[in-house]
């Protein structure tokens, strides 16, 4: 048995319904379509009346989420794509990222976005906006790059009372597979040493973990031997991890496939650089997409995204330093 | 809620329209002495940021708190000091947000009209005009989902915050689920300074019901009785299970938008934005009097009555303001400064 | 646009409903051979990402674009390569945005349906649906502010699409500043695969235009005759200066949403989540073999020139795919990758 | 003469509009009443026509701005306050600021975003968000601190070819003066060195451009010099005339009163470990608002956002090092 990223989030969202009557999931086409990814394929079935057709409306979808959760519910929001979220932003910040904190009354919601990049995707079927919800306080943003994370991390997702945006990226939906679903998995909050090594740390976190394993492998041919830190959580931001990886190896490179600006690498780096400054042998480094929107044709959107090649260059540059 | 005025009423004697409308003039008196303070403390600078009131608009407010069952979700809004009161929000909860004391339901973190509590079924709105409706349908909806019958959820707005993209999704995801909605319009003429001609076009904003699917009425919001019935009738309609209700009232705002807009202010101000016409329409008669004159002439209590009721509110408010006054102020060193629940998930910058 | 059509027509001769029911006919043709070309090229690999077809919604779509003018406005949708073509987009540049050629309008930077020439008044769709019809909005009202009258702004949306906050809020502006917008809803019974019944509740999407106070129109959306009257009077009424004008359509989706959703091609899906009364209701019929069948029954035009024409397009999109294959792809290293005109302000991120 | 940081906004405004036919503005009670803040004060009568009441629509209203733009015009669109704006967000990111890479049409419009804290300003009346704009391509961010880069910059962002986000800080509105408008000014771009020094690099923008001015004196009294750098636009962001500063000083703090996961702060700071390693001679830090709602009481607003106080306290940290 072999099973994908994409299916692990299904398999976690029907076990979150089996054990948790308070689960219930809304989104455009989840119902017997079973969602444009299929990612809640035959959940309406196995759940009758848990898993809704919501109209084309992210704002009322995000609002009626949190409107549930005061009830004492546990709603899983599906975004037909990450890009789309953004109708609904106004509700995922301003009001489920703030109901705790004004009412002391939690908000246990999950807003599934299927995110990134993907060949021919183009400017608004492709965007990585962590960043952006990171940004702002009361929210718990989360970065799987893995088949087991992806599930156990989408069950965290749902257990945990606070508003989750949770980044499920498309890129890895198919391609990705995994043996079987975890038992066990470190909690949120913690990053993971994918890959460990003394000569840099590279720190990446969803698709990018990916590219920078595969640079690893390049740059092991050439006798380096590097460290990725998947970071699983971009907020809260495991620090500590980080700091400590970069302790060992002195250097430093963070990589996303989000734009540059304000980007989980400049938060990496302006903390690595603030906390663990005496660690840096050499100037700490980022490589992001391009600031541009995500191109359509597989030639620029290779070229735009971080890929192992331009992972190993950039770090090809630090080594040698 | 009517019961909890009603509490001293032998249990299993019938609520009259005299009971009710007393009841609800009542809560239209205490919202008015209450807002007519918060105005004071503005003036005095007591009070930071903003002070919205309700001058005008209590007729309606009241009746929609004053038609809800304590089990039923209630989403006031900036002009529902009524509503709230008759919803069973203490008037010292008030105050304790208007002056942000630390031992008020929003602890000074939130203030001013920005007060609720979510599990008493009382939701505390965010600025974003529009965006409670939806997160009313979720409680409703959730307690379907429970299996919890016969809840309805009220939620008012203005005129001009129907030209949001959050009303119209919210409305429509209502219509869809048929949950038993009562979405209240106060079309007070202006959405701040902007007249409804350039808010929108439909002669009535009850027609906006018909493209949504949903039931609409239409009321005098100036008249009491008027707002008790229709309102009533729109709260018995959801509650029966009959799908969202649109009820669209017609009225004054007799203050400013904000104590601020002095401008705004048709009842003292020298020139203002207010088109002077509609003041003396019967759409600019004060609800308040328009009740008075309502229950005198029914007899059903006289002026004297009226009085005592007024000074014993005043004196309860005063009271209510002293107390909150010698309330602790939120100390910064005490603050938890988290932002979610989960504290072992929240950072914390130290800087 | 019937005038590029009718190019070879001498001036001054006006034209009949024949040359214009024939023009739209050959617009839908050649809208129906071009998506079936992308079609095939997407299960032969060819394609990027996705292809969104407007099958059985041309005869609405080439309405649309037949009755616009040159210095009209057009904001179509993902099925609207019937209206495309007729407000004169060619062939070539839609074939090069499908395949991404750094000839086409987009040089491959955006894709497929993503497509226009906004200084050519023909706007291209973002994908946030709703999201165009405040910028026709505004294009209009910038032509008002510039003293240009008789223009008019079209765009089109489906049935999902009004479910949107944008969709309100622009609706309501344009009524607001009376602009010339004729808003178009291809209420195609489903949006993905989610039936209207949890869409919207109003027995009609034409009910919606109450609440707007804008006028609507309705037609069967499989009669050519029919869309081209009730279009063209909309756009007439609009560039008369009678205010936004809504119309709707009804009509039947006959293919995927997009070619990956082969359950929702109710024409070669075993099991197709499209309610197979649908298809056999009026609705489902193929507006273009309805088009087709009309002509013949009118003798408009004879099978034999039927054929000819359909040869012609086809032979003319498979010169135009074979040209857009020699074109260059875009390449990284020549591309300008700055987000904002203003080079100066641009930040460079070195990696 | 005395001229306000409000009025110089209004003026420029004026200015605009009497100088380009192509200027229009559009919000929410901008028009015979003159907007929240009075910042369109008299306009409407001045320009009939050409200063529109919108109504409570600010996703339509940004659109309403792009199709001007597209046909020409130079629309300002006033947002009542900067957290509103957040309902118009998909129109600014994904409309105005991808149209000019995906079709070389440029897009020039001027979002005004009254922005920032002020007491009893409370959740939804104060927030700074700057970076989510920032983070996005396609867009100008700018954040004037000073009476005369109000002016100038707001008259700069209607004649550039590009969507510009103008944080006008409401904090400085009424009680920020100069003695006159500046008839010329830095461009667009270029930061300010607002104070010399040579002991320590205070980066700020915007309000908080006075907090480090005051701290820094409060500091000179102690015997430091501190070199304060006003950003004037976050985006773009001078890093040379930071990494210069920082050249001289060694020292860096960064100070934004936007919250802290990817701001402003962390991006100068990323920047300039990435550029400016070896020009710092102790660890970059930064101060930022908390992680939480901006309070409504003044005595958690006070500790919420960074003051003259917390700054020195900050800076006194690092030159002791
Ligand atoms: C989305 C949004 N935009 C702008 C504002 C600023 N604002 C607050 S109240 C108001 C006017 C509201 O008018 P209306 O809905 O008619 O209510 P009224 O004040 O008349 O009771 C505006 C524009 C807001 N709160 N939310
Ligand atoms: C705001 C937004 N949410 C979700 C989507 C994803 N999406 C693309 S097309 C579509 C269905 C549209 O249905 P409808 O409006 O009826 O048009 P049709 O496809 O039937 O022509 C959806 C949900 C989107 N494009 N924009
Ligand atoms: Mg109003
Ligand atoms: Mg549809």
């Amino acid at each position: 048995m072999s099973i994908t990223y994409l299916e692990a989030i299904r398999e976690a969202q029907a076990h979150a319904l089996r054990d948790d009557p308070r689960v219930f999931i809304y989104g455009q086409d989840v119902g017997a379509f079973g969602g444009a990814f299929k990612a809640t394929k035959n959940l309406a079935k196995e759940y009758p009346g848990r898993v809704l057709d919501s109209p084309i409306s992210e704002d009322a979808m995000v609002g009626m989420a949190v409107g549930a959760a005061i009830e004492g519910m546990r709603p899983i929001i599906e975004m037909q794509f990450a890009d789309f979220s953004i109708v609904g932003f106004n509700q995922i910040v301003n009001q489920a990222a703030t109901l705790f904190w004004r009412t002391n009354v939690p908000c246990p919601i999950t807003v599934r976005l299927p995110f990134g990049g993907t060949e021919g995707g183009g400017p608004f079927h492709s965007q990585s906006i962590e960043a952006i919800y990171a940004h702002y306080p009361g929210l718990v943003v989360l970065t799987p790059a893995t088949v087991e994370d992806a599930y156990s991390m989408l069950l965290e997702a749902v257990a945990i009372d606070d508003p989750v945006i949770f980044c499920e990226h498309k890129f890895l939906y198919y391609h990705l597979k995994a043996e079987k679903l975890p038992s066990e998995a470190l909690p949120i909050g913690k990053a993971r040493i994918a890959r460990e090594g003394r000569d840099l740390t590279v720190v990446a976190y969803s698709a990018m973990v990916h590219e920078a394993l595969e640079a690893a492998m390049e740059l092991a041919a050439e006798g380096w031997e590097i460290e990725v830190v998947d970071l699983r959580s971009v907020k809260p931001l495991d620090t500590d991890t980080v700091i400590a990886s970069v302790a060992r190896t002195g250097r430093l490179l963070c990589v996303g496939e989000a734009w540059p600006w304000g980007g989980v690498t400049a938060e990496v780096i302006a903390r690595v650089a603030s906390e663990g400054f005496g660690l840096l042998d050499v100037p700490p480094q980022r490589l992001n997409a391009k600031d541009t929107p995500v191109p359509y044709h597989p030639n620029l959107w290779m070229a735009h995204r971080p890929t192992a090649r331009a992972v190993a260059a950039a770090a090809r540059k630090i080594l040698r330093r | 809620m009517l019961q909890t005025v009603l509490d001293a009423k032998p249990a299993g004697e019938t609520l009259t329209a005299r009971d009710t409308t007393l009841a609800a003039y009542r809560f239209m008196l205490r919202a008015r002495v209450l807002d007519d303070k918060f105005a004071a403390l503005y003036r005095a600078g007591k009070i930071h940021g903003g002070v919205f009131l309700g001058r005008g608009q209590e007729a309606l407010s009241a009746a929609v708190g004053i038609s809800l069952k304590k089990t039923d979700v209630f989403a006031p809004l900036i002009r529902d000091a009524a509503g709230r009161l008759a919803f069973g929000e203490t008037i010292l909860d008030a105050v304790r947000t208007y002056l942000g004391s630390s031992q008020g339901p929003m602890r000074g973190r939130d203030g001013n009209v920005h007060r609720g509590k979510p599990l008493e079924g009382y939701f505390p709105m965010i600025s974003h005009l529009g965006a409670m409706i939806s997160v009313v349908n979720g409680a409703l909806f959730a307690r379907r989902m429970k299996g919890i019958s016969g809840t309805v959820g009220a939620t008012c707005l203005g005129d001009g915050a129907t030209s949001t993209g959050a009303f119209h999704e919210a409305l429509n995801q209502a219509a869809v689920e048929k949950l038993p909605l009562v979405m209240v319009l106060a079309d007070n003429q202006y959405a701040y300074s902007t007249p409804t001609s350039r808010q929108f076009v439909c002669d009535d904003l009850a027609d906006k019901a018909i493209g949504y699917g949903v039931e609409s009425s239409s009321v005098d919001g100036t008249d009491l009785a008027a707002c008790l019935k229709t309102v009533g009738n729109a709260v018995a309609k959801a509650r029966a299970g009959e799908g969202p209700q649109l009820v669209v009232a017609k009225l004054l705002r007799l203050c400013g938008h904000g104590e601020h807009d002095a401008d705004g202010d048709i009842l003292s101000a020298k020139q203002s934005y207010i088109d002077p016409k509609l003041k003396n329409s019967p759409l600019g008669r004060d609800c308040l009097k328009v009740a008075e004159e309502f229950l005198l002439r029914e007899k059903w209590t006289d002026a004297a009555t009226l009085a005592t009721w007024r000074s014993e509110i005043v004196i309860e408010i005063e009271e209510a303001v002293a107390q909150v006054r010698r309330e602790p102020a939120p100390d910064p060193y005490d603050e938890k400064w988290l932002a979610i629940s989960s504290a072992h998930l929240s950072e914390m910058h130290e800087e």
